[in-house]
């Protein structure tokens, strides 16, 4: 058993340097994505062996899919001529620096995935080329056998907190202790968290908007599946959302599932009517924060310190927090997934 | 062997994998890989030292902060995609130019 | 029984292995997406495996995630990353 | 007074603005000054309190480090607060006017508020933070608002400037994540206090401060890992590149720092040296390289890039009062160069380009902006009574009394290469050019702000005294032997 | 042994055949149209013959109803994209391997 068992981590150990190897290492960028896909696959296994089911579901969520999924739709857009030069007149460039802006007209129509030669170093000139990977070849392997060596040498026990964890997990409102880390222990982490997705939210939909893609009749058969999925991916959000109090599971994990929904939604070629995509987009987008803004405001007055939940509440303000974070979360993915801000309607 | 440090070493080896691909690799796409693979690294050596004390039940913090810090690698993908869109539609191409060497 | 789980579990692991030869050789995006989804579904029942091996009922929730999300990924090459104008990747 | 959670609300406000901005995009000006104002306003509160009851520990949540995480503030996080508020203001002012009406259209100045008000809280959050995983996610949150606005600037440089700096701000983050998760699993604690009492020598902490060192000191560009940054804070919109200047180079060097200090007190004399030999490295490259340079922005740019070395020089002189030199420096380059930032900013938008040589006698045009440019090229030279002369003396004090003069010489040199390249610019200042400028009118707001954060650069000598007391609060360099 | 675990074992074993065939097919089947038919067909009754393996196992009928409804999830899923994909590759004018 214990061997069957080593002989299982140890090929999932190699399998995993392998395909990044591959995946990083491939001529052909849609053969790394996929193989990238796979690698993500493999983590979510190696997150089970390590007894680590919370990560293996937010690595299957977001690693192995989403990502995926924004990886695809980015490599499609780099071939997509028609998206260039969107937002802005390129005729006078914003600041002095810019002069040489190349004009959309002049750019090179090459195809982003046509082979892109071989990996590409840096150095240019063949000779110096050579001695420059191989000088870096040697500098991370002395790197990588300086971090194995340190790693080996960690004492057998490890110092962590899962005593103190299980000690206050009465107090903290839930039983499962990765929740209990995430909501309450660490929970001002997570709410920095939540700022960190809006950002990128803010920084993609900064870059303008792009010019809204046909998206073709999805065919009866994508129509029928996605109507099928939907609502499953939705209850299956709902239901991480839920058993996260106890058991493997919690906001990202359900959120990031809501996103897979909303994703399906978009490439069978539903928009959000442009009479929401204005204000109740924005508020739901942040709901998650302002909800735990809210919370910690509200608790601040009360008298308590930041994010300390009284615990007879504790349970129940997690599980709003929660709740509005999943949803946040789903729809932020979502957003992202789309690319750029979605056109409001008549300027408000 | 502790399967833990059988996992760490992998991360290690991950982590270094990356830092190549990323130095080596021109196209942006494939750095955005590389990326995310030395990410995969570092929360795998987090995870796995977590599980090194034999017979006891993991540690639940790390797994807290590897949440987290999918979450914050994802957001970062997220950008940086759309941003490798953006480098394209304003230079045509989908790499750095070589940093002028003065 | 639990090491008869684990030992279709490595069977299942060794397949996937070669099931990336697919994925290496191609010649169409399709094929490759196809070997990925090949990878899903075997994900998902060594995951049902180490569900009942371990013990630990939460893996079975982490095959259901694995399941739909599989799904997702693959209408998301279909309809974004495989449309008309890159044949170029296609060829080998 | 007492009881009020000053640190607290000083992370939440610019936060809860930055929804805010995000909700109304079309009040976004006004509420983003009111937030600036408000934060100012609180960070005189925490100082306040500070000031009065000694260096104060807040555990979010009520738990406590090592369960939970604890927030810090000592003279050093306020010193840091204090510059990153005033700063901050005056950031806000000029972007008020720099956004609103220049090229960038109101859909600009719309995404340039939210984005700005959230690198404000991650910069907040990262000085009050005593948790090294805590700090990953200051971190990050910072370096995702700093790409996205140096992407406002929009164009080509900009933009791969941005991709280049968000490709090194994640690798920076990734390698200080490894430290961390090394040194978790070494003591069990990723709070600082805690790190500091239980640390001991071994290979994974030496693998830990080797990490962590590098990926902050690439974040912090310090020759040689500086070659993204000149062209990134050139490329960036005016006020993004005074705000990445002054403050957010400053961030990862302030975590720099705090480990140094307490994480990793047996760090060798050899690491110390070599720091301060890079630092030297920096300050003669990037002051040679700032010469050469035909670009304004770009210029000013390579001159952080020497001012960065500054900092660490202190390194091998360890003792309290290279610190407080070092930090002295911190905070008169921060004001000095957002002044000239702000500078180059007026002069690109009132000439339509930054080319030194065709500069054409824009000191009859613009004579605040010139002044606050020469203010500042004071301040950064080292001049009396300017806060980089105090700096400068602080710093060459400690070299002569530890015996290390050459360092002093570096002072010298570095000082004499920024007075070459400030009378270079001054000069074309008043010269006749062949090419005429757009001349497009200046919103007074900019012009004024430049010339005060300027004149703040030269003032900050003569407030010295009170700085360097504030500094000493919960003693951050520990007490006078330990040096 | 009980007699359940023996049928359980027989169910697994035709279920990894399954898969090995799913696999085999996916290598050395000549087009990509053959290939779905292979990889589709093979995998889920290869997962659908695990499940019922393992739900002779299960300690409750809600383990039996997720194992089931992950089974069904994945044939829905499979078949759906096995159509789309083959829809896209004949829309792309991949042609199918002639004899």
């Amino acid at each position: 058993m214990t061997l069957l068992q080593s002989v299982f981590d140890a090929l999932l150990g190699f399998a995993l340097l392998w395909l990044a190897w591959q995946a990083l290492a491939s001529p052909d960028l849609f053969k790394g994505i996929v193989l990238f896909i796979a690698f993500g696959l493999l983590m979510a296994l190696a997150w089970v062996r390590l007894d680590a089911p919370d990560i293996a579901l937010a690595e299957a969520a977001i690693g192995a899919g989403l990502t995926g999924a924004l990886l695809l739709a980015a490599l499609a857009r780099l071939d997509k001529s028609s998206w260039r030069g969107f937002g802005r007149t390129p005729v006078r460039p914003p600041e002095g620096n810019n002069r040489d802006v190349i004009h959309p007209s002049k750019r090179d129509t090459k195809s982003a995935h046509e082979k892109t030669r071989k990996p590409k170093p840096i150095t240019e000139n063949g000779k110096g080329q050579a001695a420059f990977c191989g000088l870096l070849v040697v500098s991370l392997s002395a790197l990588a056998a300086g971090l194995g060596y340190a790693v080996l040498t960690l004492p057998s026990q490890a110092p962590g907190l899962s005593d103190s964890v299980a000690a206050s997990l009465e107090a903290s409102g839930v039983s499962n202790p990765v929740t209990a880390v995430l909501l309450n222990f660490r929970g001002y982490d997570t709410l920095l968290e939540l700022g960190v997705l809006l950002l990128a939210l803010f920084g993609v939909w900064s870059f303008g908007v792009v010019p809204e893609r046909r998206e073709s009749s999805p065919g009866p058969v994508l129509d029928r599946l996605s109507r099928l999925l939907i609502p499953w991916l939705i209850l299956v959000a709902g239901y991480l959302l839920w058993v996260g109090a106890h058991a493997p599971g919690g906001a990202f994990q359900a959120g990031s599932v809501l996103a897979a929904a909303g994703v399906l939604w978009l490439l069978t070629g539903w928009r959000l009517d442009t009479r929401f995509s204005g204000w109740p987009l924005r508020i739901i987008l942040v709901a998650g924060l302002g909800v735990f803004v809210v919370v910690a405001v509200v608790l601040i007055l009360m008298g308590g310190r930041l994010l300390e939940y009284p615990p007879s509440f504790a349970a129940a303000l997690i599980l709003l927090i929660e709740a509005a974070a999943t949803l946040s979360i789903g729809i932020t993915l979502a957003a992202l997934f789309l690319g750029s801000r979605p056109e409001t309607g008549p300027q408000r | 062997m502790n399967p833990a440090f059988l996992y760490a070493l992998v991360g290690v080896g991950l982590f270094t994998l990356g830092l190549y691909a990323l130095i080596v690799h021109a196209h942006l796409l494939r750095k955005i890989l590389a990326i995310n693979v030395m990410a995969s690294g570092v929360f795998l050596v987090l995870v796995a030292l977590a599980t090194r004390t034999q017979g006891a039940a993991p540690d639940p913090v790390p797994h807290a902060m590897v949440i987290t810090g999918i979450v914050v690698a994802v957001s970062a993908t997220a950008l940086a995609l759309a941003l490798m869109l953006r480098v394209r539609a304003e230079t045509g191409r989908a790499e750095l130019a070589e940093e002028p060497l003065e | 029984m639990q090491t008869f789980f684990l030992i279709v579990a490595l069977f299942l692991l060794l397949n996937l292995g070669a099931g990336m030869w697919r994925v290496f050789r191609g010649p169409t995006a399709a094929d490759r997406m196809l070997a990925a989804q090949l990878f899903g579904t075997t994900a998902v029942a060594t995951l049902l495996l180490l569900a009942q091996v371990d013990g630990n009922a939460a893996l079975r929730d982490v095959a259901l995630v694995f399941a739909l999300l599989a799904a997702v990924t693959a209408v998301a090459f279909v309809r974004r990353a495989w449309t008309d104008q890159e044949a170029d990747h296609d060829a080998g | 007074m007492s009881d009020i959670h000053w640190p607290v609300i000083v992370i939440l406000l610019p936060l809860a603005g930055g929804v805010a901005c995000f909700l109304w995009p079309r009040r976004s000006v006004l509420l983003g000054l009111l937030t600036a104002l408000g934060v100012v306003a609180c960070v005189a509160g925490l100082g306040g309190q500070v000031v009065e009851q000694g260096a104060q520990r807040y555990a979010v949540g009520g738990w406590g480090a090592p369960l939970g995480i604890d927030l810090y503030a000592d003279g050093l996080s306020l010193l840091m607060l204090t510059v990153t508020a005033v700063v901050g203001l005056g950031i806000s002012v000029y972007s008020s006017g720099y956004f609103e009406r220049a090229r960038y259209g109101q859909d600009r100045a719309r995404h340039f508020w939210p984005v700005w008000l959230f690198l404000w809280t991650a910069l907040n959050a990262l000085f009050l933070s005593a948790d090294i995983f805590n700090l990953y996610v200051t971190l990050e949150l910072l370096g995702l608002a700093a790409v996205a606005l140096v992407a406002l600037a929009g164009g080509a440089d900009a933009v791969s400037g941005a991709m280049r700096y968000l490709l090194v701000s994640l690798l920076g983050s990734l390698f200080y994540l490894l430290g961390v998760a090394l040194l978790y699993h070494s003591f069990g604690s990723v709070d600082i206090a805690i790190l500091a009492q239980r640390v001991e020598p071994s290979p994974a902490v030496w693998a830990a401060m080797g990490l962590m060192i590098v990926g902050l000191l690439l974040k912090t560009a310090l020759f040689p890992l500086h070659f993204w940054l000149p062209s990134v804070h050139a490329s960036a919109p005016a006020p993004v590149s005074a705000l990445l200047s002054a403050l957010v180079v400053k961030a990862s060097f302030y975590i720099l720092l705090r480990l140094w200090l307490e994480v990793f007190p047996f760090a060798n004399a050899a690491l110390a040296q070599l720091l301060g030999l890079l630092g030297a490295a920096a300050v003669f490259w990037g002051g040679f390289q700032a010469l050469r340079q035909t670009r304004l922005k770009m210029l000013i740019a390579y001159s952080t890039v020497a001012q960065l070395g500054y900092l660490f020089l202190a390194f091998p002189l360890a003792s309290i009062t290279g610190w407080t030199g070092a930090l002295y420096m911190l905070l008169s380059h921060a004001a000095a160069k957002t002044a000239m930032f702000m500078a180059a900013g007026n002069i690109l938008y009132f000439g339509g380009h930054d080319r030194i040589a065709d500069l054409d006698r824009v000191v009859q045009r613009l004579p605040l902006t010139i002044t606050a440019f020469a203010l500042a090229g004071i301040s950064i030279m080292g001049l009396p009574p300017s806060g980089g002369f105090i700096a400068k003396w602080l710093l060459l004090e400690t070299a002569i009394r530890s015996a290390q003069w050459w360092w002093g010489g570096v002072l010298i040199l570095g000082g004499l290469l920024s007075a070459a390249w400030v009378f270079k610019v001054v000069g074309y200042a008043f010269t006749r050019s062949e090419v005429p400028h757009e001349a497009r009118a200046v919103p007074a707001t900019m012009e004024w702000t430049a010339l005060l954060m300027a004149v703040l650069a030269i003032l900050l000598g003569l407030f010295a005294p009170w700085l360097l007391a504030l500094l000493e609060i919960g003693s951050p360099f520990g007490r006078e032997n330990a040096g | 042994m009980m007699p359940a675990d023996y049928l359980s074992v027989v169910l697994l074993i035709a279920g990894g055949i399954f898969f090995l065939a799913g696999t085999l097919g996916l290598l050395r089947f000549p087009d990509v149209y053959t290939r779905l038919h292979a990889l589709t067909k093979a995998d889920n009754v290869g997962l659908g013959l695990i499940v019922a393996g393992l739900a002779l196992h299960a300690e409750s009928w809600t383990v039996v109803g997720k194992l089931l409804l992950i089974w069904l999830l994945v044939l829905l899923a499979g078949a759906s994209v096995a159509h789309l994909v083959a829809a896209a590759a004949r829309q792309r004018g991949i042609k199918a391997w002639k004899r």
